[in-house]
């Protein structure tokens, strides 16, 4: 049916939902001991390595919205898992075959695509890209970094020769796209845990959530949150279609899914009171996670203007 | 997910286009023209559109439609709405009182109503906020008192699109004084002769909507529809029409909105055809793109939700807000913009954009205001309490 | 007393406030039938024509913040008077000695600084700012333009040379305080108005300002124009006083002013719903008026953007 | 209307000027310091305040103060504030407690509890939230029950800054469960020998907050304020204290966040030192300047209406919410201009312009929320109906 889930999206959806929700090690894990891998990111790797990866790439017919859609059931919980990473590694080099043993998640990979790389010291390669094409490599040297999120360590990389490059394809797209879904789910859970709040705080005699000055804030989140969604889906159809406005719905995926991710959690502390400015409040958790994912494979507002300027440039083509 | 056309679908596109394509080849540019030239070529359109049998397109078969779904009608509109057609003179017919009535109206009520809609010689109009009551439907005052085979309707109504060409009336009335707010409401299918109808004047000149005063307006039992009593229930029928007919057209008109904004900062040299310039500009236009392409993702999700069998949810309410907020703000820029602020309205185009800047002001206004659309978020999304 | 009105300027606003509050000619006059000269037209120009005229002009040693305050009244209640823009005029040549006929009020003038020329046919005489200095033209040639709102008309206007140039001094900036006091008085004006609908309006059994949602963007509303109010008064002491920071100041309270009466009226048309956006209602008057003041003597948004680079500069320069 | 110093005003500022250039050189930039650092720093400003007879400054001379008016205290904190000194770590018994007990003491609880502030050996915190009474501080359950002699408190306290310093505690309580929400309330001058602290840790990272547990802490009769029953009148005099204590400082913090983000923007190029470069950064600094200034402005004029005898009217939560938002908006864009959207904390500078962003998070929460001091707007400003 045009413009709906598929069955297997929203199985897929489930499957990784009650994969993550009984989960013991979180984003909070990470800020108090540093990160360790969670008990769901070897079947994540293992089970989920195949989601959205394009046949020429060896994979099995799945459209990229099905991973979209599994990243985006991580962000809701912040699983601290490496399995966006690698599967935006993966993505950056689906427009060639890729080895087996990525594709099965023992070979673990992470983008190396700007100065913000992700569990570097957690996998196995770094998938690069470069003027030429894309490809594997190895790091020479990983130093770690203070991350804002310490459940999604960054590095400073010294990277060894790719082992060869392949076209990059609509690759760093895709790749763009995967951590668009993750930002989604962000907010998602931002929302959510803000609702809640909104729900069962009294104030004055009623419950917050029964003010409007509470309730419309987070209205305008989930509007924000529900179009970032609906553009990120839409971009992933799009690529994954050859559609000729593929480059400028990424973008505007990327854009709207950072805005949305740092604007919830923002309301969500804000709904929180006082509570939401401790360490021990949960909302601070979606603000480190959503102003990181924002930042990384390019900013929310740098791919804000790139839309502009693609949006001017076919405005004045066209006419 | 799949954002494509089914075959089917495809098809029919192109028989839309086609028709499109050559019905509208003596329409002029409807932006250009006067609120009277609007409404001539509206009037015009919507003869073609009975004529070449489109009027019902979503309609049963049985009842003289098409049988198509509201997504063919969506892909019907859209062709329509990005080749700038006219607006039909009979939208409230063709798209409010035919599915309402075939939805609650019985056999005969279907059979005396229906045909004029198809046929194009009878127009509809929607009677049901009134002056005192806005956001609060439920709170309107129209009496109809029970008279001998039907009802003497006292009362007035406001924001009717369309009255002074309607000939019948989807009317909301009191039937019942002593009944709580939604349980004392019917409603009727009322004939216009007797209405006096008064054009409102809006803030950027013209006069879309008109107040409507009834006095002793009758109404036989045989026009009462769903039933004495049941009025909110059918109301509520029609509104969900009105709603899912949103994502029709909404989405065209916000890249419409913002193709405008950009060729005014063409025009002006704030941007160049290379997308360079003023970065305030892009940034602004960056994030205009990315909710007016959301309204258009949405729609079609909401679409696709419709044909696999759903109701329209209370996401539209977000598609309604963004959508606002798109038209707002690109029409508001478009007249900054402009030479002397937008405000010399003989100026070249200024006129077209300062009208276009107040018409939009109503945006988050008409339909459900903006403050109404965010509390069926709260309430209807996010489970929070009622806050009205 | 420090940072408070004087008595004088509280009986200024009150004298003013009382002229006006019976006055017949309005807003709604001129956009009925085109702009005509209300009766308080001839008592302004008469009678309050020395307010912030600098004794080096001609004037007593009244502050310009007096005029302010004045001219605020006057945009509060949408008065058609040409005594702002005559004022504005004054302001503009107050650098140097004026025709004893200006300040009388005899001989009306109205600033011709940029494409938006107001009372240009309903005035005697046009203060030019050129490169070299300002002074009073006559207009060769008037053509009425169609303004969008009716009660400041506005013309094309062809300048014979004017009759001597002297020192502009800081008679610009002083010229664009008047709007920005005008302004203000709009903004305060539409709150007013709208606030009065929030205290009478009855929706689902409760007065719609008891509603959050309706309540909070008159808040809002009502911090922008203190904000710009406060801004104006200052950069009119500072102007007066020959402060370093002046320059930025009158920037600030342009731009500021602009954006508050702007927000204000359409708030103002927001919260009276559907009557909101009729012509017969009374808040699209507010807007009309805002939207020419905010575009008068350089629009808002170009101050503002002013007020950035002045500030960068300044940051720049102490660091 | 003048924006001046008068002539004694200016000769105090001088003095207030040398004063603080003196004390101020061996103190280091407390941005750059560890919140231990700032703390140590706090305790040897207060030291020096005391002994440099300011910590009194506008209190009446017969209570050992300098006897002149908020006025000079907002010039005393404006100059310190623009040399970036050290926070004095008894602001709430020299602004606060100080005050309210002069206001509302008996002479006894005068001369028992002010000379600890001006010698400066007794710290004094502030227990009025609690955690289930945030923006409704009336609704508070800390219950006090008589006892021979004074009344035994028991309950839990949050928000409290320098509890961990402190030795007095600005306590309210309930003592009369039976009594309407505001009247059963009392004022007590508690000592906090048996509280027990536990340091809240901020998002980011600072420990400037604490929670305080009372279990049966003995508070002697001759230590209420103002009389059994009177602590809500009481309390809204010590508030009325903090709002105006606000214009002190507010201004100074907002005008360093643009100056801050500005730097930013320099280094990286953003625009240059002629105001050249990013239109879109110009843009949104002009607007952060105009809402900096007006709040200094407005605190000017405040502080001019207090002088000429008024008190901080509701204008004051206008300032409060322009101050939140310019100092959210910059330290926000700060990060978002650093390099890798300023999530590399060991990046240079990185660190610090992160704690001020997530640190500026608290500002529409803390000292009455964003929707609170809309609300004080609405209803006393806007004179609409109470919507909470």
């Amino acid at each position: 049916m045009r413009a709906t889930f598929t069955q297997e999206q929203l199985e897929i959806a489930k499957t990784v939902r009650s994969l993550v929700e009984g989960e013991g090690v979180t984003a909070r894990t990470a800020l108090d001991d540093g990160w360790r891998a969670p008990a769901c990111d070897g079947p994540l790797l293992r089970d989920f390595g195949l989601l959205g990866v394009p046949e020429r790439a060896g994979g099995i017919g799945s459209d990229l919205i099905d991973l979209l859609v599994a990243v985006e059931v991580l962000g809701e919980h912040l699983v601290p898992s490496r399995f966006p990473a690698h599967a935006a590694a993966v993505q950056l080099l689906s427009a060639a075959p890729l080895p087996e043993d990525v594709l099965s998640g023992e070979r673990v990979l992470t983008p190396a695509m700007d100065a913000l790389v992700r569990f570097a010291a957690q996998a196995d390669g770094l998938a690069v890209h470069r003027p030429d094409g894309v490809g594997i490599a190895v790091a020479e040297a990983v130093v770690a970094r203070q991350s804002l999120d310490p459940s999604v360590p960054l590095s400073d990389v010294t990277l060894a020769a790719p082992e060869a490059l392949t076209p990059a394809g609509t690759g760093p797209w895709r790749a763009v796209l995967v951590v668009a879904a993750e930002l989604c789910g962000v907010a998602q859970g931002a929302i959510d845990l803000a609702a809640e709040q909104a729900r069962t705080r009294e104030q004055f005699g009623r419950v917050i959530g029964s003010y409007q000055g509470v309730a419309f804030q987070l209205a305008e989140a989930a509007t924000a949150r529900k179009a970032a969604w609906d553009l990120t889906l839409y971009a992933g159809w799009a690529v994954d279609n050859d559609r000729p406005d593929a480059q400028l719905q990424v973008h505007a995926a990327k854009a709207a899914a950072g805005r949305a991710a740092v604007f919830a959690a923002e309301r969500c502390i804000q709904v929180h009171g006082g509570m939401g400015i401790t360490m021990e409040a949960d909302p601070h958790l979606f603000l480190r996670r959503a102003l990181v994912l924002d930042a990384v494979l390019g900013s929310g507002a740098a791919h804000r203007r790139r839309v502009g300027a693609l949006r001017v440039q076919a405005r004045s083509a066209s006419s | 997910m799949d954002f494509d056309d089914s075959d089917t679908d495809l098809a029919f596109r192109r028989e839309v286009r086609d028709w499109l394509d050559e019905a509208l080849r003596d329409v002029p540019d409807q932006e250009d023209l006067s609120q009277e030239q609007r409404e001539h070529w509206s009037r015009v359109w919507q003869d073609r559109l009975c004529a070449g049998n489109w009027a019902g397109l979503s309609w049963p078969a049985e009842h003289g439609g098409r049988g198509l779904d509201s997504f063919a009608q969506a892909i019907f509109n859209e062709e329509a709405a990005v080749r700038g057609a006219p607006y039909p003179l009979n939208g409230v017919g063709m798209m409010l009182a035919g599915p309402t009535i075939i939805a609650h109206g019985t056999r005969e009520q279907q059979a005396r109503h229906l045909p004029g809609i198809l046929r194009g010689d009878e127009y509809w109009c929607q009677g049901f906020s009134e002056p005192g009551s806005g956001s609060d439907l439920a709170s309107l005052r129209t009496a109809a008192t029970k008279v001998d085979g039907g009802w003497l309707v006292n009362g007035s109504k406001i924001w009717t699109s369309n009255a002074h060409n309607a000939s019948k009336c989807l009317l909301l009335a009191r039937t019942d004084a002593a009944a709580p707010k939604h349980q004392g409401i019917s409603y009727l299918l009322a004939p216009m002769d007797r209405f006096t109808v008064r054009s409102l004047v809006m803030i950027n000149g013209d006069t879309e909507f008109n107040e409507m005063f009834l006095d002793d307006v009758f109404v036989p039992d045989e026009d009462v529809l769903g039933g004495v009593g049941n009025g909110w229930k059918v109301a509520l029928t029609t509104l969900a029409f009105e709603r899912g007919s949103m994502a029709l057209n909404l989405w065209v008109w916000a890249r419409q909105a913002v193709d405008r904004v950009i060729d005014v900062a063409l025009e002006r040299g704030v941007v160049d055809g290379d997308g360079g310039g003023d970065t305030a500009f892009l940034d602004t236009v960056g994030q205009l793109q990315c909710d007016a392409e959301a309204v258009r993702i949405g729609s079609m999700r909401m679409l696709g939700e419709a044909r696999a069998g759903g109701v329209p949810g209370p996401e539209t309410s977000a598609l309604k807000s963004l959508w606002a907020g798109v038209v707002q703000q690109a029409n508001r820029l478009a007249v900054q913009l402009d030479d002397g602020g937008g405000v010399l309205l003989d100026g070249p185009g200024a006129a077209a954009r300062m009208r276009r800047y107040l018409r939009a002001r109503a945006h988050t206004i008409e339909g459900g205001t903006e403050e109404v659309q965010k509390s069926i978020l709260a309430e209807r999304v996010l489970h929070l309490p009622r806050s009205r």
